[in-house]
Order: structure tokens, then C-alpha cells, then sequence
């Protein structure tokens, strides 16, 4: 299991109910981890609408979770 | 000095503009995002920025930097509001100078183009029958309605 | 109230800024051409604008008003200076505003395009050597060298 | 004969050495009364790199100069 940190943005964080939580998961890349958020959070957004960035960097889908990093999943942006 | 930043209070355009001014400079040209009274067609009250607020400055940065390289300019800038903001508030503002007048019009679009596909800033809507959703372009807004 | 003025004082923006603000518009870009210190490699001590001011006005309005019609926008206004200018002066100010941002640059652009093609003002300009011309742009400064 | 008054600017005032002169003028149109003043100011620039107006608008260089009417010669213009 590895600890990470994940943060949630904009319908993310409403539908998650926090703006972040920490959590120890099984799963081998940050793909696997935000299906496994999505489930257990009843997410609208898939994987294929956001992007994924690991400590304030933009990150691979294929990373795996690093023990210790905070991971944001990034739902389409609309600033401007 | 950073070229790009996030604002939590209304953006002060003056400092901005005075960071373009230079002897070789002989045009200048800027854009503003305001908040407008509707949206889609649907009446809008007000609305929030959030931003991911570290990612969003270096993607910013990243944005005006290659904007920097890419056409001739002699300076640039761009401020995005967070927060709370009401009808006719400045949103954005990005503004450029350089020699001559195509490169800062071609920048000027360029960078706020680039802003809106990549910086995480989200804009939260509220509309005038008491409805409210996060914006997530793209295929609907699927971030869905919320109160 | 006409869109396109000559002002013989330096350009007040902030009122012109004021008649771009309207509900309904979401995006507003500007475009201001300041007095460079060169000019095709020529160090630039100052210049004067002379205007046939009947005719400018005229033609600034026509394109003014062409710009409406062929662009979305909510409004726009181009302020143009004559008399004296020094060194970083306000020569010309452009400002569009429109319901998205797209319309906004491509009327930006258009509006000072035209200006520059059509509209009869002249530009003086003195030079650090002592030298000075007027520019007729086309066929190198056919208008030759004055003092 | 036809009275008329003509605007210079720019360069065609420095060489004309006036800003607007009264004359009269045998020219039938307004191509032939400028190549007659180019000729007496000897003004560098040739009509066709010149628009010309009547009365405070663009006119035809193949228009005739009308009588009292007040005709601009508008070098190539540098605003902006």
C-alpha cells in the first residue's frame, strides 16, 4: 500500500465533500487510483476528461502513485 | 519578476500596464475577461475562481514564457482573479507590448488561448433562478449542477 | 456619440474604457500605439501628427462603423492624437468590447489596420541627428528630408 | 476658368511653403490640376501615389474641379 496525499478541485471537491484527503491505496498507477476515487466518490468526470499532476507538476497516467506525493486530479478547466 | 500571478482582490490594471512601457516599445495591446451578465443564454449573478493555485501559476508562467520566445515582444503580463466576483468585475487581464503592433496582437490572443485550455482555475456559476455548477468545457458540463 | 475622435490633448483612456463597459459584454481588447524612440533604425527625438481633420473624422467613423457591422461587438471607440508628441506618448488608442473574446481581436486588429491605411493623418518625425521627415509610407519617404 | 482653393499637408505644405492657396485653373480634372501645381511647387510625390478629395471627401482624379469647390491632395498617410 502506498500513502498518498489527493487533492480535489471545482465538481471534484463538491462531489467528494473535501478539498483533500490522505489514503493508502493498492493501485499500481494514477489511472487505477482516481477509478478507485471515482468509484468510492461517485465522480461524474472519467479519467479521459482530467488531467493528473503529482506534487504541483503535471504527471502520466501510467505514473504510479510515489509514497508520500500529493496527487490532484485537474477536471477541465474554465478560467478567463 | 513573475509574469503571471493569481489575484484574491481586484486586479490594480495600472502597475500592470506601467510593467509594459519601454523607450523601444511602440504598441501595446491588452485584453479583459469581464464577468458578463449571461451565459449559454442563461441569466448569470455572479460567480467564483478557484484555482489550483501552485500548478496554476507555474503553467502561467510556462505560458507567458513561451509566449516571450515565440513573438517579438518586449514585455508581458497576465493576472486571473479568484474568488468571489460580481457582474461587470475583471476577471483576466493580459497585456503585451513590443515593437511593432502584429506581434502583441498575435501574443495578446495567444496567451490568454493558452491560459483558458491549461491553467487550473475553474469558474464556479451562479444564475439568477438560484441555479449554480463548476464549468468543465468539454462535453457538457459534467461537473453537474450544484447548490 | 461618434466612435472615432482627434484629440490635440493627451488621450484620456479611462473615459473611452467607461463606454466599452456594458452588461451583456463578456471580452473588451485595446491596442495603443506609443511614440518609439527608433524608427527603422533611427534613433526618434519626438514627432507631430497633422490630420486633414474633416476627412479623419470622417474615415475614423466609416471604419468605426464598419467594424460594428462586420464584427459581434457591443462597442468600440479609436481616439487618435495630433499636435506634438514626445518620447512614450499615447499616439492612437483602440478599444473594442463584445459578448466573447475572439470578435474583440479581430476588430482590434481591423479598426487600427484601416486607420493606418485610410485615414489622412501624417506623422512628423525628428530625429536625433537634427533630421526630421514626414513619412508617406509606399515607396521609401518620398516626402524627403525637412528641418 | 475654374476658382477653387487647394489643401496641402504633410510634405506638399513644406514644398508648397502653404497650408491652402486660392487659384484659378484651366485643368478638366483633377489629375491635370495637380500634375499643373506638382510642376509649379515641384512636389516629389506623383498622383498616383496620392488620393485626392473634394469638399471634405474622396473624389475621382477623373472628376472636374468644380467651381468654389475646396480639393485636398492627400499624400500617403503615416497615423498610427
Amino acid at each position: 500500500m502506498t500513502a498518498v496525499t489527493v487533492l480535489y478541485f471545482a465538481s471534484l471537491r463538491d462531489a467528494a465533500g473535501t478539498a483533500q484527503e490522505s489514503l493508502d491505496t493498492a493501485a499500481g498507477d494514477l489511472r487505477a487510483l482516481y477509478d478507485e476515487l471515482q468509484a468510492r466518490h461517485g465522480f461524474a468526470l472519467p479519467a479521459s476528461r482530467l488531467r493528473v499532476a503529482v506534487d504541483g507538476a503535471f504527471a502520466r497516467w501510467d505514473d504510479p502513485p510515489r509514497p508520500g506525493s500529493e496527487i490532484a486530479f485537474i477536471p477541465p478547466v474554465s478560467g478567463g | 519578476m513573475k509574469r503571471f500571478a493569481l489575484s484574491e482582490v481586484p486586479i490594480d490594471v495600472e502597475p500592470l500596464h506601467a510593467r509594459l512601457r519601454r523607450a523601444d516599445a511602440g504598441a501595446c495591446s491588452s485584453f479583459e475577461g469581464w464577468v458578463r451578465d449571461h451565459n449559454d443564454g442563461r441569466p448569470v449573478r455572479g460567480l467564483r475562481y478557484e484555482a489550483y493555485a501552485g500548478l496554476a501559476e507555474a503553467e502561467g508562467e510556462r505560458i507567458l514564457d513561451e509566449a516571450m520566445r515565440r513573438f517579438a515582444l518586449v514585455e508581458a503580463c497576465c493576472v486571473h482573479r479568484v474568488g468571489e466576483l460580481e457582474l461587470g468585475e475583471l476577471a483576466v487581464w493580459v497585456g503585451v507590448s513590443a515593437a511593432h503592433r502584429a506581434a502583441t496582437f498575435d501574443a495578446c490572443r495567444f496567451i490568454i488561448d493558452e491560459v483558458k485550455l491549461h491553467v487550473p482555475i475553474w469558474k464556479h456559476e451562479r444564475y439568477a433562478d438560484g441555479d449554480a455548477q463548476w464549468l468543465h468545457p468539454g462535453a457538457g458540463d459534467a461537473g453537474g449542477t450544484t447548490r
